[in-house]
Order: C-alpha cells, then structure tokens, then sequence
C-alpha cells in the first residue's frame, strides 16, 4: 500500500500535485485546534481590515479573523462532505451492484426505491425536514440526511454497469468457480465500477457541499457550526460583497477550490491507477 | 406473459408505486412542518398593524374553516388525494383562494425556459469537452480545461452568481440585474421583448452554466475513459478507423448512455427551481415561489410543487427505462 | 437402472424481440429433446448456426437460463427444482462451463490462477494452501500446462489456446462429470485448435466427463463427436451418430450445412478428415 | 478547437447583444417622471389580486395600501406634514360619546373614487356592514368584536354603535402602517364572494391609479390620477412623480448595485455595510439622518423577549441578570455597527417618545436603585448613548455628530451597565450556582439558553442574538442561537422558545398613546404554555399591576394627557420588572437617491414623514418630491 503510494508520487504528477494540494488543506484545518478564539465569538479582532501581518487573511465585518475562522469553516464543510459522501458511497454501491448483479425482482424492488429516493424533491424535503427539526437539526444530522437523499442517483449509474458486467463472462466463470455473490461483487465487478465511484465521489462532495451553502444562504441551518457556507451566511448577512470585503469570500472560496483541485488531483489520477484500461496498460507496458 | 409487453406494465406499475409513494412521504413531511399557515396568515395580517386579542381568536377560528383545516389529517389526506385525483390541487392557503394551479402555472414557464435552456446547453458542452479530454487524455490544453472547470465547479453557486452580477451589473454595466425581462413591457411575440427575454436570461444560464460545466465534463471523462477499454474501440483503432470517427461514432455513443439517462433526471429536476438563481438574479420562477410556501407554511402549495416535480422526474426516468432496453440490446436480453 | 446423466425433454425458450410496437416473440430454443446416459461418457455436439439457440441451450442446461416450457433434469434431478445455494454449488460441481472467449472468461484485471485456487477452495472443498495448490496444478497438467507457467499471470499475458486450457484445467477441479463447452476453439488461432479439440476427447477418454460441444464448426465436430445434434432456428432438424449424420446427412439443411464448410487447408492439420473451418452458413 | 471557436463566438454574441441595449433601460417610462421604490414584500405570489379585504390573497405594499387606498385618520410616525395627526377622509377627530360606546365620524366632502364615483357614508355604511356579515375578511373579526351597529344619518356622518366601551376604536381606521381601508360599495356590491374577488383593477381613493403589473409579482406600476384634485392629499399639493413603480429588486446587495446605478430611487432596507457602501460611493443616496447612523428609527422596539412562562425565566432576579449581562455597545455594534437607537426602557427612542418618555424619566432612571441582596447600586448609564458616539468618531470621524442632543437623538441616551458580579449575586439569590466555569439552574441542570432569531429575514436582528449569546456564553451560561427563519411566527404564538430577538413593543411614533401594543399585554390574553398567544404579549408575562394601569388606559380618552402619565407608570412598571430587555429602536436602511427626486424627508431639514417606503403614511412624501432640476 505504502509503496503504491510511494510509486504513485513519484511517477505521478498529478498524484503529487494533488496530495500537496490536500495535504495544505488538511493541515489549515487541522490549525483550527490551535485557534486562539472560539469559532463562533465575534468582535475578538477590529472588524474590516484587509489581509496584512497581523491578520494574514484579514478580518470580518463581525471582528473575526478569517485565518481562525477558516480554518475551522474548512475543517467542518470538508468533514461534512466527506460523511455525506462515504456514506451515500456506500448505500450507492450496494445497491446498484446488487440490483445490477440479482436483477429480476430484486431489481424491480430496489429500483423502486430508488427511483422514490430520486424523485422526491430535494429541497423542499431539506427544508421541511429543517422546520420539522427545528432546535435539533445539526451538522451532522444534516450530512446523514443528505447521505440517505444524495445516493440514489449514482446506485442507478452503478447499477447499469453492474448489469452489463454481469453478462460478461468472467462473472459466470466466478460463479462456477463458486464464488459467492459478495466475491463476485466484491472482487470481480467493483474494480470496474471504482472510477465511477471516484468520479461520482467528487460530484457528490460537490453536491453535498453546495447544497449545504445553498441551505445557509437561505438561513436553513444551524449557523452555530462554523462551516463555508454558514460563513458565506455572515458575510452575505454583512453585504460583503459589495462593501468590498473581499478577502471574507475570496480566501474561502479559494481554499475551496484548492481543496476540490488537490480532491480532483488525486481522484483523477487514482482513477488512472484503479482504471481497468490504464492498469492493463501498465501491466502490459 | 414476458417481454416487453410486461416490462412496460411492471415498469409503468412501478412508476405508479413511486409517485405514489413520494407524494405520500410529501404530504407527511409537509404537514408535519410547525408551520401553521393560518398563524403566519395572522401574522402577516396584523404585522405593524393594530391587534385585539379577541379579534384574533375570532379571525383564528374563520381562517381554519376557510382554509378547510378543520378536518383533521385524515380528513386533508383524503381530501389531498381527491383532488389530485381530479388534477387539482386545491386553493393556495398564502394566496387564498387562487388555485395553485394557476400560481405554479404562471411559474412554470420561466423556470422550465431557463433551466431547460442552461441544462442542454451545460450538457452539450460539458459532454463535448469531457469527450474530449477522456479520449486525448495527453493533451495539454484540455488538461488545462479539465483543471478549469474543476475548479469552477466547486466554488458555492452563490458566490459566481454574485460575481457574474457584480461584474455585468455594477463594474462593467452592460446586462440588466433583475427580473425576466424590461419593466412594463408588453408580453408577446415582438421582437423588443424577445430581445429583453434573451438580454435578462444571459447572466442566469451563464452563471448555470459555469457552475455546471463540470459535473458533467468529469462524469463524460471518465466514462469516456472506460469506453476506451472496450474491444471494440481496440479493433477500430487497429483497423484504421479514424481517430474523430471513433471518437464520435464509437467512444462518445456509447459513453453517452449514461450521460443521457443524467440529461433526463436533471431536465425532470428543473421544476424544483433554480433557488438560488431565482433570488440573485431576481428571475420569476418555481423556486421563489417555493421558498415563500414554505415559510408561509401553505402546504397546498408545498405539495403542488413537489407533486409536479415528483411526476416530472418520475416521468423522466420512465422514459429513460423504457427507451433503454430498445437502445441497449445487452439489457433487453435479460 | 441409473437415471440418465443428463435428459432434455420439450425444453423452450422464447424471448420478446422488437419496439413498442412491433413486437413479436422468437423461439430461441423450440421443442428440444434428448439425453446423455450416465454411464457411458460421450462427446455430444450441438452444430448450428449463429442463433439457431444452441447457446441458450447451452444456458438451460448450465441452469443459468430458465426453460419457458420443458423439464431438463441433471442425474434425475430437475434443474428448476434447484434453489438453494447448496444445491447450487452441488450442480455446480457436476457442471462445469467453457466459454466461447477465453479472453473474455477470465476477469482482465485479475490473475487467472485465482479462479484455479478459488475453484479449488469452494467447488473441491480443499482448505489447505498446499492442497489447492496441488490440485490446481494437477489440473493445469491435466491439460498439459504447470502452475508454475500461469502462476501470477494475467489472461493478456496468455495466448488464447493456453487461456482455454487454463479455463478447461479450471472446470475440471471439482471432477464434474459434464462439461458444456460452448464454441470452446473459434476464437483460437486455428493451429491450435486442434490441440483443444485433442484434449476434450482425451478427458471422454481418460477422466470420463461427458462433454456437450457445442460449435458450428462441422470439421471439429465430426472429428471428434459420438453423436450429433443439429439445430436450425431453434429445432433440432437432424440426431443421431456424428459420423453417420455428417456423412449421410438427411435434411436439407444439414446438407446445405455440409456443403458449406469444407476448406482446403482443414486436411492440412492434425491428419484429420475434416477440420477448421471458418466459413458460415450464409444467413437467409 | 471548434470548441473554442463555438465558446468565443457566444461570449461576443452576449457582449454584442450586451452592449446593443445600453443599461439604464429598465422600463419603458419617462425616468424623469418615475418614482421607483423598493417593495420588501418581494415578490408577490399573487400579483393579479388587489382585493386588500382578503386576507393576505395578495401583496399590500405595492403601493396598493400607500398610493391607493384611504381611511379616516393617520398618525405620522414623525411630525407630519400638518401635524402628527391628519384627518383624511374624516374632516374631524372621532367624536366619541362619555363612555366611549359611541362613535361618529364627520366625511370629508367632494372626494371621488378614481372611476368618478363620489366617496360618502354608503361607502363607510357598506364596508362595515360587509365586514359585520362575512367572516373572513382581513378586518372582520375586529368589526365583529367592536361593532353593534352602524348607520349613516347624513351622506357625510357615520355613527357606530359599539358592543361595549372602547375608548381606542378609532385605533381600527387610524393609519399606523395600515389600517382599515374604505371599500368601493358600486364595485364590490357587484362583486359576488367577496373572498373571490381579485379587484382588478383597483377603483381608488388614493390619488394613484394602477398603470401596470408583472404577473409574476416582480414590479407594479402606478399613475397618476387625473382628477387627482377630488383625492384627500391634494389639501397638501399636487403628487410629484407621474409614474410610482414598487419593484421587488433582490437582496440587499443588489438593492445597492442598483441604487449605486440610479436604478431603484428609494431602498426600502439593506444591511449597515450597504448603506456605508452608498453613503461612501454615491454622492447622491442620503438617509433620514445626514450621517451615522443613517437610518430611520421605526417606532417598534426589539428586545432580548424571555419567555416569561418558563421556570428558569420567572424570577425576576434572573431577568435583571441576563440584563446586566449585555454589554450594549457591543451590541450595537454587532447588530448596526453602532448605528443603532438604543433604548433602556419599554417604549421606543423614536419620533415624539424622547420628549414624551425618554428625556422626563431619565432623572428617575439615574436614581433608580436595584438590591442584589448583598448590596444596592444604580445600574442604568447615563453616558453610553455617547460612548457609542465616542467610540464610532475616529473611524467615522465628522459623520458622528458631537452635540449632546443629536448624540441622543442619533443613538439614545443610556442603558444598563455591564455588571457580572451584581448579575452573579442576583443569579445566586435566585438559587443558581455556578461549579467551574459553567452555571447551573436550581434543579441542577445546566443553564443553557437558545436564543431565537429570524436569521435572513431580520440579519441585524440576528447579529444582535449572535453577541448576546456570546456575552452570556463568555459568563458561563451555555447559550446558542437558533434560526427560526419561517417558524418564527408560530414558535412565537405558541410560546415553544426560551429567548427570542423580537419585539412586543410598537407604538403609533407620532402619539404617546401605548394601548396600541399595551391593550394586549393583559393577563386576560396570556394563554396557557403550549396554546397560541394573541400578538403581542409574546413574553407571555402577566402582571396585576400592568393590568390595572391597561384598565385606567382604556377609561381614558385617546388625547388625554393622563393618558401619558399612565404610560410612564407602565415604563417604570417593566424597568423594574424586566419581563423583556428592550434593546433599540428597529432601524431602517431606509435610502433615497436625488438623482431624479428631491424633497424626501429627512430627520434635520424634513422630518415630516416616516421615508420608510413599505408604510401607508408615505403617500405623504409623494406631495413633497419634485422632480429634480
């Protein structure tokens, strides 16, 4: 494991580039635990200055300072994406494998209930499931909502690989080797089914966390966990961007996108390892 | 009775299950909100104005027979699902008595206009260039694109819509900020509100656009880069086929499947609205409209949004099951 | 009196072709019927061609497709009864698959000698390392290759013939006693088709099993079948003893089928009559 | 790349089409003859519907109920164009009977709908009578209430014969924001269900008539009457602007962008930030104060409301406590960044109530001593108001004034002091403890306290529950906000909240008479925990000696100056008591842009009416605004 990941920063720009990018992410939110003020106090700091030494990142119009703050704010939102995105992972794969490999009945059942999943409107059931909540709703009640809302799509993405993998004939070799459906699943199909789940990963992170500064903006969460999109509800709340605020919005959206760059970085090119066709090539190479 | 014949039944039955089933989980989550339409409708009567406490009780009790509430849930269910049966959904309770027919009918064609307008538009060209960048994976400059929109992607919708209006509407004046064309003008087939109708929508699809771009080029990227692997790719590749033409008529066809089957749950998706969009840009639409149900606790409304958009998605994915197997003949033959 | 090894009796199978439509349902295996008796192993080839249903038939008695009508039983016991995994893996053991595509058969990304290993784990029951081992090597010998040759080795690092023993070396790991080998050489280069071809009769021979072949490769099929059976849009139009159908065929498309496949350069290997023949009946 | 190309040729495509339709064309109307106002309604679910009578079917302050509709009397939150009061389509003051069961109403003559109908008591007799017989009606519960009778002796005198002795029911036609308005007996007669009924277009009384609406809620236009003569304001001149146009222009930052465009004349509210924005980058957008603070005090009151039916809230010591907890001019900052109008006592800093409460009862309230138990002391400051001041020059420099009496008029006078150590002898006296950092209730859980607030609907509302919760959290009392954004209302009523940023306290502005919020606050109207509470009693407190001044106020006559005394009694009741902690005074963004209109009021050269642009009184300003030259 180790010397794949050593081989792989190596030999692999993109690998690199992409775990320096990650790992300077990490390491801003891990800084979160060094802060000298607690997230959500305001007016520690004179409100409105712009980067400089003392203040690397600048100030908030509400006295806080955007390194402090941003470090927590990163810390949450990426934690957030990523319960979202392990989670909705899981019952995604589960199911578009299983459904794809039983078909017949099963199929149909769990189709069915996806499809449930998938049409139900999204923003609407968040928010009422906010009103219905209402002192309870937290972080990480809203990343297991999301979770069970945000899986459905991709287990039908899963599920038609699966189904064409199961005609293959490599799958009734495993059969008759007597595998059972876990192997099958596990060590025969999900290879092929990985790059969809790296690439569907991002996209749902991405999801998972634009939703949630969607549901800020508009005032739906629980403002008391500092994360981008609560602190996009502050600086929004503070008109930031048209009073000129900028560094409150640029260095978060910033770290974001470092975040996401660093994320794709290495999606991608553990994509290319785990990709059927490149590691044929690298085998035959 | 197998086959087709039988698939569309059971595929048609379990359309029926799930619309069924999501208008039932929407009924359940929209009446269990705390909001109660007929205190917000008091609120808002007597917001700033003058209040006696007698009179509110009396008007508490006249809102809750005028706004048929007085049944009870099971009463409302049954009613719910009466009208419906009918195609109808029942007054609004926050604009009592309009139809929320008539409400959700004037929102819709915005919405559906615009969305429709930046979801194929998004598609096509996060298709094209994701095609791309997954079948020359070496090249340069599409790396360069791929990190791009990789990179816009993530940036919270919010923040690029603002950006877009700050810098068109503000520091670069050239395109109006608000609304779904000019203040009173005449609605019609001329060309001064057509014109107006296209200047108004520019900022909102390209801030869709931008924001979406990426999805779909990663999804087409990487799905390209599995076809890639496929035999039949190798034998044209050995049997000089061209390099476009594979791309085009063997990579793309077949990577699209499942971009198609996207295409068709994200253009089912658009009648929740573009929230967001809706409020920044200040376009008319389904997504205001909803949000203000909501707060004002008129679960009439909540439930003719959803319903719509419950059919609408269901629909579309019954089209795309229904279409797959005709396509696909590997499905068809199990 | 034994029940017979494997007995075919009116077995149908339809599929819904078509639009929405237009749609019509085609009989991919119509009204077929016959058996392999237990104690006298043979080498029973299905000839037809391309979707004349032989591999659905093949499917049926795989008992991975199910019969729209018909009862297929295996040493008495009918397939459609089989539904516990138990009984699964049991059937299993006494069946074995080959498929048409070696390269196909076995997963591109993995090492083939993890199907020997597995095959020899769940379907033999051996637990030991050593013993799996053993056997999966006995079996590679059996088939005249050694697990030191495909030890690690991914199926694109084979040719084609050294895949197809590897996935006959595998069906033979639980001893079954029926192999069903659906066009086990087409996709091989014709020099070593014969090596296969070989090598299925020698398991008749020496270890017993019962093989189904199915191919519409008359050349192989006469060269080593006991009896024939030859298909045309899912009927069987002509039974019986290979070399006294092919010879003497009686129904018009299996003279049609004869006249068709015979090449010049199928006398040139293996010293046989008939050999490789690559041309196919052209469709209607 | 033909990719390329094709992204290329749309950009200039959208530069082209850009740049062909140069901006400032957002309607077809004469811009110098326009008014446009912000409407805070947004956008009007229901834009087609102007029937006011239905309740909420449709938008009210589209300039439907400010340019539009008429009633008998308004009261102007400041001073009024001819004074506080104006009677509008009365021509006198209510003429009550001696136990107030009885009322007449004397019509003003020669008023005419805008279809050309003469207004006279039939209008009057018919909108009551209407209102009487049909439940449903946004007033009708309050006619039915009040209402025994009513009767037209001439075409311009109306007499209500009232159920029982109502010293205030003038209060139900009197313009505080709204108030009931006069219907068109020729066109709703013909109407049918009156709760079907669309009205559109208006028939108006106002001197505007409807030019034009968006179907989808987003602008309503008006224009001006023809016989704009035969309306009640022309007694005052003739209305500016031709055209009003009420849009609804987006958040707070775009309704800076297009004011800083010249596009949105009048910002119904932004946020602080905003207004120093356009104070800073438009040398054309004022306020109702010159400089800071800008904005215009409503005469509403927000106020830490504790829920007062609650255990932990019930004694009074905790109350005082969590008073002297908050630092004010940290609050003020947070909440305004210091352009806030701070108020100790239950009445808000605004229009007339300075002089009426504010400025007498300031030598009570220096005097006024609080007993911990260990010790007495003086816990209200007299400075901060010009502490605030203080501490705002150096940044805002000449924008803060310096002479005492604009310091308390700009930002109030005093408050309480922060004293954690008296709040701390006051939370133990009531059998709190504190172990460690942390405090804990008398059943020996932890005190913790959620402060509601509204979140995006009221932002500096909310930045104020943010700091509150911090000082209380920094003294060791677990406190968190909770954005009840939508819920709030019913959370409200039904009492199901600890602590709410809210208010309970609105008065007329102009008149020193408080029944207009205090009438409620009588124990009858307390309902039990968990019942929906009438407005406004939020706190949910009940007071025998609150209720007997609210009996002694509706004995007395609307202008009598008794009135006032038992209005201080009531100050001086809830300074001691603390049922709320009042804060400041609800503070408008309220910014105008002289770019096409002058004459808007203001608080040193015009203060004669309320800017804020969602309120009926601004028909007002319409009289005033000219065109610029």
């Amino acid at each position: 494991m180790w010397r794949i990941l050593r081989d792989l920063f190596r030999h692999n720009r993109a690998f690199a580039v992409g775990m320096a990018l990650v790992f300077f992410v990490v390491v801003f939110a891990t800084l979160s635990l060094f802060s000298p003020y607690p997230p959500n106090d305001s007016f520690v700091v004179p409100p409105d200055l712009p980067p400089s030494w003392a203040y690397l990142l600048g100030t908030t119009s509400r006295g806080q300072d955007v390194f402090w703050l941003l470090s927590f704010s990163i810390r949450n939102t990426l934690l957030f994406g990523l319960t979202v995105a392990f989670i909705s992972r899981i019952l995604s794969l589960v199911i578009g494998l299983v459904a794809g490999y039983l078909g017949g009945v099963m199929d149909r059942v769990l189709m069915s209930i996806n499809d449930t999943f998938i049409v139900i409107p999204l923003f609407p059931i968040l928010v009422l499931f906010y009103f219905v909540m209402r002192d309870r709703m937290s972080w990480s009640l809203l990343a297991l909502m999301m979770a069970c809302l945000g899986w459905a799509y991709d287990a039908r993405l899963i599920r038609s690989v699966a189904m064409s993998l199961r005609t293959r004939e490599f799958t009734e070799t495993g059969i008759f080797s007597g595998m059972s459906m876990r192997q099958v699943l596990v060590q025969e199909h999900l290879p092929y089914v990985l790059p969809i789940v790296f690439s569907t990963t991002m996209n749902n992170l991405n999801w998972s966390i634009g939703l949630e500064v969607t549901l800020s903006v508009l005032g739906f969460t629980d403002i008391n966990t500092p994360t981008i999109g609560v602190l996009i509800y502050w600086a929004n709340q503070h008109t930031a961007l048209v009073a000129g605020i900028w560094w409150w919005i640029a260095f978060p959206v910033l770290l974001v996108v470092i975040a996401f760059v660093g994320l794709f970085l290495l999606a991608v090119s553990m994509n290319e390892y785990i990709d059927p066709r490149s590691r044929l090539d690298r085998v035959h190479g | 009775m197998p086959g087709y014949a039988a698939y569309l039944l059971s595929r048609l039955g379990q359309f029926v299950l799930v619309v069924f089933i999501g208008m039932n989980i929407s009924f359940i989550v929209t009446h269990s909100t705390p909001i109660d339409p007929v205190e917000q409708t008091i609120a808002a009567a007597t917001q700033y104005g003058s209040t006696n406490p007698e009179a509110i009780a009396l008007m508490r009790q006249s809102l809750r027979e005028l706004y048929g509430l007085e049944g009870g849930l099971g009463a409302q269910y049954v009613a719910f699902w009466r009208r419906i049966a009918v195609g109808d959904f029942g007054p609004s309770l926050s604009a009592f008595p309009t139809p929320v027919a008539v409400l959700v009918g004037r929102a819709i064609p915005w919405t559906v206009g615009l969305l429709v307008v930046s979801t194929v538009l998004t598609w096509i060209l996060g298709n094209a260039l994701g095609g791309l960048a997954g079948y020359y994976r070496k090249n340069r400059v599409l790396r360069f694109a791929g990190i791009l929109a990789m990179a816009f992607h993530p940036i919270p919708y919010y923040i690029v819509a603002f950006i877009l209006l700050i810098t068109f509407g503000y520091l670069w004046p050239v395109l109006p900020i608000s609304g779904g064309y000019m203040m009173n003008m005449e609605r019609g087939f001329n060309l001064g509100f057509i014109m107006s109708l296209l200047e108004h929508s520019i900022l909102p699809i390209l801030s869709l656009v931008l924001v979406g771009l990426g999805g779909w080029f990663m999804g087409m990227r990487s799905l390209v880069s599995n076809v890639v692997t496929e035999d039949y790719v190798t034998y044209a590749e050995l049997g000089g086929v061209s390099r476009r033409r594979i791309l085009v008529s063997y990579v793309m066809r077949n990577a699209l499947v499942p971009q198609v089957t996207g295409l068709a749950m994200s253009l089912g998706a658009i009648f929740n609205g573009a929230i967001i969009t809706e409020q920044v840009f200040g376009y008319p639409g389904i997504g205001t409209l909803l949000v203000s149900a909501v707060h004002a606790g008129d679960y009439s409304l909540v439930l003719g949004i959803t319903s719509v958009s419950i059919v609408a998605v269901s629909a579309a994915v019954l089209m795309i099951d229904l279409l797959y197997p005709l396509l696909d003949p590997r499905v068809r033959a199990r | 009196m034994t029940a017979p090894l494997l007995e075919v009796s009116d077995v149908v199978r339809t599929y819904a072709m078509g639009g929405l439509l237009a749609r019509h349902r085609t009989r991919a295996v119509d009204g077929v019927s016959f058996h392999l008796d237990a104690d006298r192993p043979e080498i029973l080839a299905v000839v037809g061609e391309s979707g004349s249903g032989k591999t659905t038939l093949a499917r049926m008695i795989l008992n991975t497709v199910t019969p729209t009508a018909g009862i297929i039983r295996f040493q008495g016991t009918d397939l459609s009864r089989i539904r516990r995994a138990r009984d699964r893996r049991a059937f299993m053991t006494h069946v074995q698959p080959i498929f048409q595509n070696p390269f196909e058969a076995f997963n591109p990304l993995k090492p083939v000698d993890r199907y020997l290993f597995v095959t020899a784990q769940r379907m033999a029951g051996l637990k030991a390392a050593e013993e799996i081992r053993q056997r999966a090597d006995d079996s590679l010998k059996t088939v005249g290759l050694s697990l030191a040759e495909v030890k690690g080795r991914f199926p694109h690092e084979l040719s084609g013939g050294q895949l197809q023993r590897v996935a006959i070396a595998r069906a033979l790991i639980p001893t079954p006693r029926l192999l069903v080998a659906d066009e086990p050489v087409s996709m091989i280069d014709a020099s070593l088709r014969t090596s296969i071809v070989n090598l299925l009769r020698r398991l008749r021979d020496e270890m017993g099993v019962s093989i189904i072949y199915i191919t519409h490769d008359l050349a192989t099929a006469y060269y080593i079948s006991d009896r024939i059976l030859i298909m045309h849009r899912g009927r069987v139009v002509e039974s019986g003893n290979a070399r006294a159908v092919l010879d003497n065929p009686q129904h018009a498309y299996s003279i049609l089928l004869k006249r068709s496949v015979l090449s010049p350069d199928a006398a040139a290997s293996g010293g046989a009559v008939l050999a490789a023949a690559t041309s196919r009946y052209d469709q209607p | 790349m033909r990719i390329w190309r094709a992204i290329v040729t749309f950009v200039v495509a959208v530069s082209a089409i850009a740049s062909a339709h140069a901006q400032g064309s957002i309607s077809k109307l004469p811009r110098r003859e326009t008014l446009i106002v912000e409407n805070p309604e947004g956008t009007i679910k229901n834009a087609g519907w102007f029937n006011i009578w239905a309740i909420n079917a449709g938008g009210q302050s589209t300039g439907l109920h400010q340019l539009a509709m008429d009633t008998f009397w308004y009261i102007d939150p400041q001073r009024g164009l001819d004074g506080v009061w104006d009677n509008s389509l009365a021509s006198e003051k209510p003429i009550y009977n001696a136990d107030f069961t009885e009322m007449t109403v004397k019509l003003r003559q020669g008023i005419f709908w805008s279809d050309g109908k003469e207004f006279t008591a039939d209008d009057v007799v018919y909108t009551i009578q209407t209102h009487m017989k049909t439940p449903g009606l946004r007033w009708s519960a309050a006619v039915q209430v009040n209402v025994a009778d009513i009767s037209a002796p001439d075409p311009y005198t109306v007499v209500f014969k009232l159920k029982k002795s109502n010293s205030r029911f003038h209060a139900l036609f009197t313009v505080r924001w709204n108030a009931m308005w006069m219907m068109p007996k020729h066109v709703f007669e013909k109407a049918g269900d009156l709760l079907k009924f669309a009205f559109d277009p208006p028939v108006t009384l106002g001197p505007y008539v409807l030019h034009s609406y968006d179907p989808n809620g987003k602008w309503f236009i008006w224009q001006k009457r023809q016989d704009w003569q035969r309306t009640t304001v022309a007694r005052f001149g003739e209305p500016g602007p031709r055209y009003v146009a009420y849009i609804d222009p987006g958040p707070p930052d775009k309704r800076v962008i297009a004011q800083l465009n010249h596009e949105l004349d009048i910002i119904h509210d932004t946020s602080p930030e905003g207004m120093f924005t356009l104070a800073k980058q438009s040398k054309t957008s004022h306020s109702w104060f010159k400089g800071f603070p800008y904005a215009h005090p409503d005469p509403t009151l927000p106020a830490v409301i504790l829920n007062n039916q609650l255990d932990m809230f019930k004694n009074r010591d905790v109350r005082w406590a969590l008073a002297l907890l908050i630092d004010i001019k940290a609050v003020s900052m947070a909440s305004y960044r210091g352009a806030a109008t701070i108020s100790a006592i239950g009445v808000p800093p605004t229009g007339s109530h300075p002089e009426y409460y504010h400025a007498p009862l300031e030598s009570w309230l220096k005097d006024f001593e609080l007993d911990t138990g260990k010790r007495k002391f003086k816990p209200y400051d007299p400075t901060l108001g010009r502490q605030i001041a203080d501490m705002l020059r150096p940044s805002m420099t000449e924008q803060i004034p310096s002479d005492p009496e604009e310091i308390n008029r700009a930002f109030g006078r005093g408050w309480w002091k922060p004293n954690p150590q008296a709040a701390q002898e006051l939370l133990e006296r009531a059998g709190f403890t504190k172990r460690g950092e942390r405090w804990f209730m008398p059943d020996g859980k932890p005190f913790t306290i959620r402060i509601t607030v509204e979140g995006e609907l009221r932002p500096v509302m909310t930045r104020a529950g943010s700091m509150i919760a911090q000082q209380w959290r920094q003294f060791g009392i677990d406190a968190t906000t909770i954005v009840a954004q939508g819920s709030l209302v019913d959370r409200r009523n039904a009492g199901d909240y600890e602590a709410i940023i809210s208010w309970s306290v609105e008065t007329w502005g102009g008149h020193p008479d408080l029944s207009f919020f205090l009438d409620s606050w009588h124990s009858q109207f307390v309902a039990a925990p968990g019942k929906a509470q009438p407005p406004r009693n939020w706190q949910r407190w009940s007071s025998p000696e609150l209720d007997r001044i609210i009996e002694q106020i509706r004995q007395t006559g609307f202008d009598d100056p008794k009135g006032l005394e038992l209005g201080r009694e009531y100050v001086k009741l809830v300074v001691r008591e603390m049922p709320t902690i009042p804060l400041m005074s609800y503070n408008v963004f309220t910014v105008m842009d002289d770019t096409y209109w002058t004459g808007y009021p203001s608080a040193e050269s015009a203060p004669y009416t309320d800017p804020v642009p969602n309120w009926a009184n601004t028909k007002y300003m319409m009289v005033r605004l000219k065109p610029r030259q």
